[in-house]
């Protein structure tokens, strides 16, 4: 477990540019261990260059990540831009953290259930059949037993999402980022995925997960972040963010949800 | 037709199969080592070391491999002097490790690319989740990358070992007598060439029909999800 | 008028058999059979072209009636004679191993063996040729009489390699590869002039006729009678007038004559 | 002979051998180009059979490519240049015809090496096909989009970007496949040489680049001149093709996501 | 217009199997001139197996499809299963469907803008430049004017499900099928998508949609679907289906839904 003393996350002064255009213009936050953050803003407002520059999948162009205490060195790169100080150290980090990207990504040369198991057995090295067991269990909990031995491209939207929250949970991480983990299930699997956060979190793993439904976001969360074109608009508890935010745009933003 | 003929020529042309077999596949199998070195250069970060190998693509993939083969074995025959003081002589006095070398510098060439282009039609996506899994060096190629370019890459690679099959006919003209060099022999000595050709042309055929078989096994082994998988042919 | 009666004839040479046929540097076929050829047509009363034609595909073009000759310094073998017609001999010479002169073989006694004439006393200088060849490895240039000759007395004794080309066994044999090289001493000639040949020599004993050719001819399609008995009366006023001695000490410096 | 400078050998004009050597560079290309051509019209359409729903279609082009791929090429270009040779001339001679007919050589030979080429093609295309994202495939069909417009506008640029490596290596190999063509004799060239009053006219070829570094190497026996020169040339080729290749894949990969 | 007398789609008794897997059990359904269909399910249920046998991506095992009161024809095929009878009438008719898919399935060789007007200019052949018009008039509605260069790789989720309805609009389709349109939208963009949805049924125009927001789908629908296990297990207004469902497991389904 990651030392308790130390947040599991802390971003400062995050900043990260794609040509001309600023995605993230300075985020500074930290989450610590239990904790489950809930990022909403509008699309293209930078949350998922935020989470892919927490596992530096986007080397940011300014500011630092520290996971566990541990800050990820960057150096300037010829020419502009940084890069990596040393790439095992990221190696090593990510090893930590899970992702659950909003494409899914999941390998298209594998079956569900070899997906589950491939980062278990040839990144941290466990034994196959003690992966396998426990990818079994986590597919079972997703509700896709049945499925383990179809190719992602035989599976539904739904279910890929599934597998890959299946997959990212096989690593049994200690920072788990979702980037829109629910997007493509019924109200029924959202409740299930509630239920697996949640039992996450008590078991002292931190959460970082994006999100377009508010409802869940306020169930789920401890805090609240509503993300603004590159900046941290609003933070809080969720019934504040969530509830009554008290910057305009957050407003704005909350009240034009459905309600049902 | 004149079988009895045929039967003659079939009997001394399959004499040049073994070594045709052993120069094919001795340096398809060094070959595809070196190449996939070449195409990890290519795309390694210390730029001098992709340079370096874009240079060995540039002049073998470039040049004839029948000059390839004539250059290193009788252009270097002419520098024995200082082959000799090298203590490397023994191989270059050889016809057979000379078009080995040859060929193997030549398949490894055309092979870096075959690999390069199917290291690149790995989905971004694909990597990334490895990536944010901790996978990184070998087990990202290994367990991710690799087996998706092969998919890819398969096809064209097996172009490549065909072509490799039929490149080690150019090694008569180093004076080793595979298939090809005993059917010109058989020509010269019967005038018989359609004959003869009829005959190299079905043993050539079936080496490389037994090869194709085979790497279309090879094919449905790496890819049974695209085998089973509503391909976009097959969409209406 | 007479020139629009004479018969048009094809003649196809190999352009790559220097001094007998070759390409010189404007493109332009040249060598002693092209002198020769225009000698014979004028005497034929002949409207001659000169084609050049790969040596592989000589044969079956002729056959195929791409062209109606073949001068392309071609022996008359048994075997050939099977498929083709030749005229009488406009050319001949000794054959013999190109050495070096550093060679065991230069010490060699001199004297010229035909085999045609006296086969036994030709053999018996080829059995003091073979113990000296023991293990050791003779080139010599692949569908030719030379082969033959040296696969019949040499086989089993010496490593015989097979070449396209005479300049490959040269260089070879310069490279230290062979030892010895099979060739027509016309050739040899050739090669002793230039840089690669410049420490070569002929052993001294020289064979002739039998199986090693009985002279280089016109080659013809065996129904084209007319076109054999007109080349044969030119040739054999080429020879009686001296034409062909003329020309050989020009191209060869030897005199190439065929001795009847 | 006198052995001559690199120089004086490399001349241009009748001294020399580079105009040669130049124009040899040319054939090579043409034969190299229109041969390409050939194949990718025969790749293409061997590639479209196997992947069509058609058993019968995909048999015969599965047989094409074994043949063609399986035989060796000079084998293919005999086959086409005697072969077809005797078939014209059978008509001929039916029609009253004399003698020998030739093909010219050089669509026989481009034609060949078409034919040889497309079977190499029809594989590279047929994987390049395959990396093709499904799921793009069927948006365009969703939108109507069905034959040549969803090979022109969907399909094809995605095949470019998958398969140009793999065209790119057939290329190089037709570059210098159109040495075999010299067996069989490209266009001919014609010289008129006065002997008194006898006119003879000499016939050359417009050889390939190998073939005539081999001409020049037996006629001024000096081989390595010629073969580094060959080498010289065909580099120079395929530095500009390569360069051509780059920038279309570059042009091909724009929008692809690298990691 | 398709001709109001019949309905835009009819399906009826539609069959679907994946090897073992019967995904679709026998669906009949109709939709008119202007209805807006919403469908709802749990993942897995076939709600997009339903919509790609509509459009005939998927190839149904039983049962017919009409659009616009036109039967697409299919015919058995040798060895099992079955195949359009004649391919260009499949053509004709998607020219008037759009599509909206779950993964998006952006041309990733194209820009967002030539994403747009690619459909339009090749294949209902207008021209480039009306058709350009039209695409940036519709990419401003939702949003993405600003990233119409954009490469398919360089936008977020929510811009490429953006482009992907821009797409299907700028097709002008008489029935759209929409797949989970707005998963990845926040809750300002659904408002929008709404908006739109309903300014085009108001024109007439039919749509089915595929939706796990039921806030959304009792919003903008005319009528409700509940299908289970590949049957229709509920249909009727919104307010009944999203409200008070009479089957069992439609309101057990319902009243997961996270409430905000
Ligand atoms: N190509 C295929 N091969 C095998 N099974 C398939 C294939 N495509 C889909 N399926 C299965 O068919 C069922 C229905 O899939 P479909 O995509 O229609 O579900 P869905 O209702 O759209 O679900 P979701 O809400 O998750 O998108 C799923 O169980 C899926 O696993
Ligand atoms: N590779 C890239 N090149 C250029 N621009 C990019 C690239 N990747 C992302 N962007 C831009 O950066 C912005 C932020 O993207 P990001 O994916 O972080 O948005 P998001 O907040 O996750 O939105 P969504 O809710 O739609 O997923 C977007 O405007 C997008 O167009
Ligand atoms: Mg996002
Ligand atoms: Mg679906």
């Amino acid at each position: 477990m990651i030392n308790g003393a130390q947040p599991a996350v802390t971003v400062e002064d995050l900043t990260k540019r794609f040509g001309p255009l600023e995605v993230l213009k300075g985020v500074t936050l930290t989450a610590h261990d239990g904790e489950v953050i809930a990022i909403v803003g509008s699309s293209g407002s930078g949350k998922s260059t935020l989470l892919r520059c927490i596992n530096m999948l986007e080397i940011p162009d300014g500011g630092t990540v520290s996971i566990a205490g541990e800050e990820i060195r960057l150096r300037e790169k010829r020419g502009g831009g940084r890069e990596p100080a040393e790439p095992a150290q990221i190696d090593r980090l990510r090893q930590k953290l899970g992702m659950v990207f909003q494409s899914f990504n999941l390998w298209s040369h594998l079956t569900v259930l070899e997906n589950v198991i491939e980062a278990p057995v040839h990144v941290q090295g466990r034994p196959k059949a003690e992966a396998t067991e426990e990818a079994l269990a986590l597919l079972d909990k997703v509700g896709l037993a049945d499925k383990r031995n179809h190719y992602p491209s035989q599976i539904s939207g739904g279910q890929a999402q599934r597998a890959a929250i299946a997959r990212a949970l096989a690593m049994r991480p200690q920072l788990m980022l979702f980037d829109e983990p629910t997007s493509s299930l019924d109200p029924e699997l959202v409740g299930d995925v509630l239920r697996v956060i949640r039992t996450l979190a008590e078991e002292g793993r931190t959460m970082m997960l994006v999100t377009h439904e508010m409802a869940f976001a306020r169930e789920v969360a401890n805090r609240g972040i509503f993300l603004h074109q590159g900046r941290v608009e609003e933070e809080g508890p969720p019934a504040q963010v969530f509830g009554q935010p008290r910057s305009e745009r957050c407003r704005q933003f909350i009240s034009s949800q459905l309600r049902s | 037709m004149d079988f009895t003929f045929l039967g003659e020529s079939f009997l001394r042309l399959i004499g040049g199969v073994p070594l045709t077999l052993q120069l094919a596949f001795s340096s398809i199998a060094l070959g595809l080592c070196l190449a996939i070195l070449l195409a990890l250069m290519m795309q390694s970060w210390f730029r001098p070391l992709g340079w370096l190998a874009d240079g060995f693509v540039f002049v073998f993939r470039g040049t004839p491999l029948l000059v390839q083969i004539f250059l290193i074995y009788y252009g270097l025959g002419q520098f024995r002097p200082a082959l000799d003081e090298m203590g490397i002589w023994w191989f270059f006095r050889s016809p057979y490790y000379c078009a080995l070398l040859a060929l193997t510098l030549n398949t490894a060439a055309y092979g870096a690319e075959i690999v390069r282009g199917g290291l690149q039609s790995v989905p971004a996506g694909q990597i990334e989740a490895a990536r944010a899994f901790g996978m990184s060096g070998l087990t990202l190629y290994r367990r991710i990358v690799a087996p998706i370019a092969l998919r890819q890459a398969l096809p064209a690679y097996g172009n490549e070992v065909i072509l490799m099959i039929k490149a080690t006919s150019l090694v008569s003209t180093i004076t080793l007598m595979e298939v090809t060099g005993l059917a010109h022999k058989l020509i010269s000595e019967t005038f018989r060439s359609f004959e003869v050709f009829f005959v190299a042309g079905a043993i050539y055929l079936a080496i490389n029909f037994a090869v194709t078989r085979l790497i279309e096994l090879a094919e449905h082994r790496i890819a049974p999800d695209l085998a089973q998988a509503n391909r976009p042919a097959e969409v209406h | 008028d007479a020139q629009a009666q004479m018969r048009k004839v094809k003649v196809a040479t190999e352009g790559a058999y220097a001094p007998w046929n070759f390409v010189n540097s404007q493109g332009k076929l040249e060598g002693f059979e092209l002198d020769l050829g225009a000698e014979l047509c004028k005497r034929a009363k002949l409207d001659c072209e000169f084609v050049a034609q790969d040596w592989d595909g000589i044969m079956p073009s002729l056959l195929a009636k791409k062209y109606d000759a073949i001068m392309a310094g071609m022996n008359i073998t048994p075997k050939r004679m099977e498929t083709i017609n030749f005229t009488t001999a406009y050319a001949a010479g000794p054959h013999g191993l190109l050495i070096l002169k550093s060679s065991a073989l230069a010490k060699l006694p001199a004297g010229e063996y035909n085999l045609t004439k006296d086969l036994a006393e030709a053999e018996k200088a080829i059995a003091a040729i073979t113990p000296q060849l023991k293990g050791k490895i003779i080139g010599v240039q692949g569908s030719t009489t030379n082969l033959a000759w040296a696969e019949k007395y040499f086989k089993g004794v010496a490593e015989i390699r097979e070449y396209k080309t005479t300049e490959q066994h040269d260089l070879d044999l310069a490279a230290g590869r062979i030892d010895a090289a099979v060739v027509a001493h016309s050739a040899a000639q050739a090669t002793m002039e230039t840089a690669t040949g410049k420490d070569m020599t002929m052993a001294p004993p020289s064979f002739s006729g039998g199986m090693l050719g009985l002279g280089v001819a016109v080659g013809i399609r065996k129904e084209d009678n007319d076109l054999k008995n007109a080349f044969d009366a030119a040739v054999k006023a080429a020879i009686a007038d001296g034409t062909i001695k003329t020309l050989s000490i020009k191209w060869f410096k030897v005199d190439m004559t065929p001795k009847s | 002979m006198q052995a001559k400078s690199f120089l004086e050998l490399m001349q241009w004009g009748p001294q020399g051998w580079l105009d040669e050597m130049m124009f040899a560079t040319g054939l090579t290309l043409a034969v190299a180009i229109v041969g390409f051509l050939f194949g990718l019209l025969f790749g293409t359409l061997a590639a479209i059979a196997k992947l069509s729903g058609s058993r019968l279609a995909k048999r015969l082009a599965d047989a094409y490519t074994t043949v063609f791929r399986g035989v060796p090429d000079l084998l293919v270009i005999y086959l086409f240049y005697f072969g077809g040779s005797a078939v014209v001339t059978a008509i001929g001679q039916f029609f009253g015809a004399q003698g020998f007919i030739g093909l010219p050589g050089f669509l026989i030979g481009t034609l060949a090496i078409g034919i040889v080429s497309g079977a190499y093609q029809s594989e590279v295309i047929r994987g390049a096909y395959l990396a093709v994202p499904p799921g793009e495939v069927e948006a365009a069909r969703a939108f109507g989009m069905s034959g040549r417009a969803l090979l022109w506008r969907i399909i094809g640029p995605q095949v470019l970007r998958y398969g140009l490596p793999g065209m790119g290596n057939i290329w190089q190999l037709v570059l210098k496949e159109s040495a075999l063509v010299a067996v069989v004799g490209l266009s001919v060239y014609l010289y008129e040489v006065r002997l008194g009053d006898l006119v003879l006219i000499y016939e050359t070829r417009f050889s390939d680049l190998l073939r005539q570094a081999h001409v020049a190497a037996g006629s001024t026996r000096q081989p390595f001149v010629f073969y580094i020169t060959a080498v010289a040339f065909y580099l120079v080729l395929t530095t500009a093709s390569t360069w051509c290749f780059r920038r279309a894949e570059t042009w091909a990969t724009r929008g692809m996501r690298r990691v």
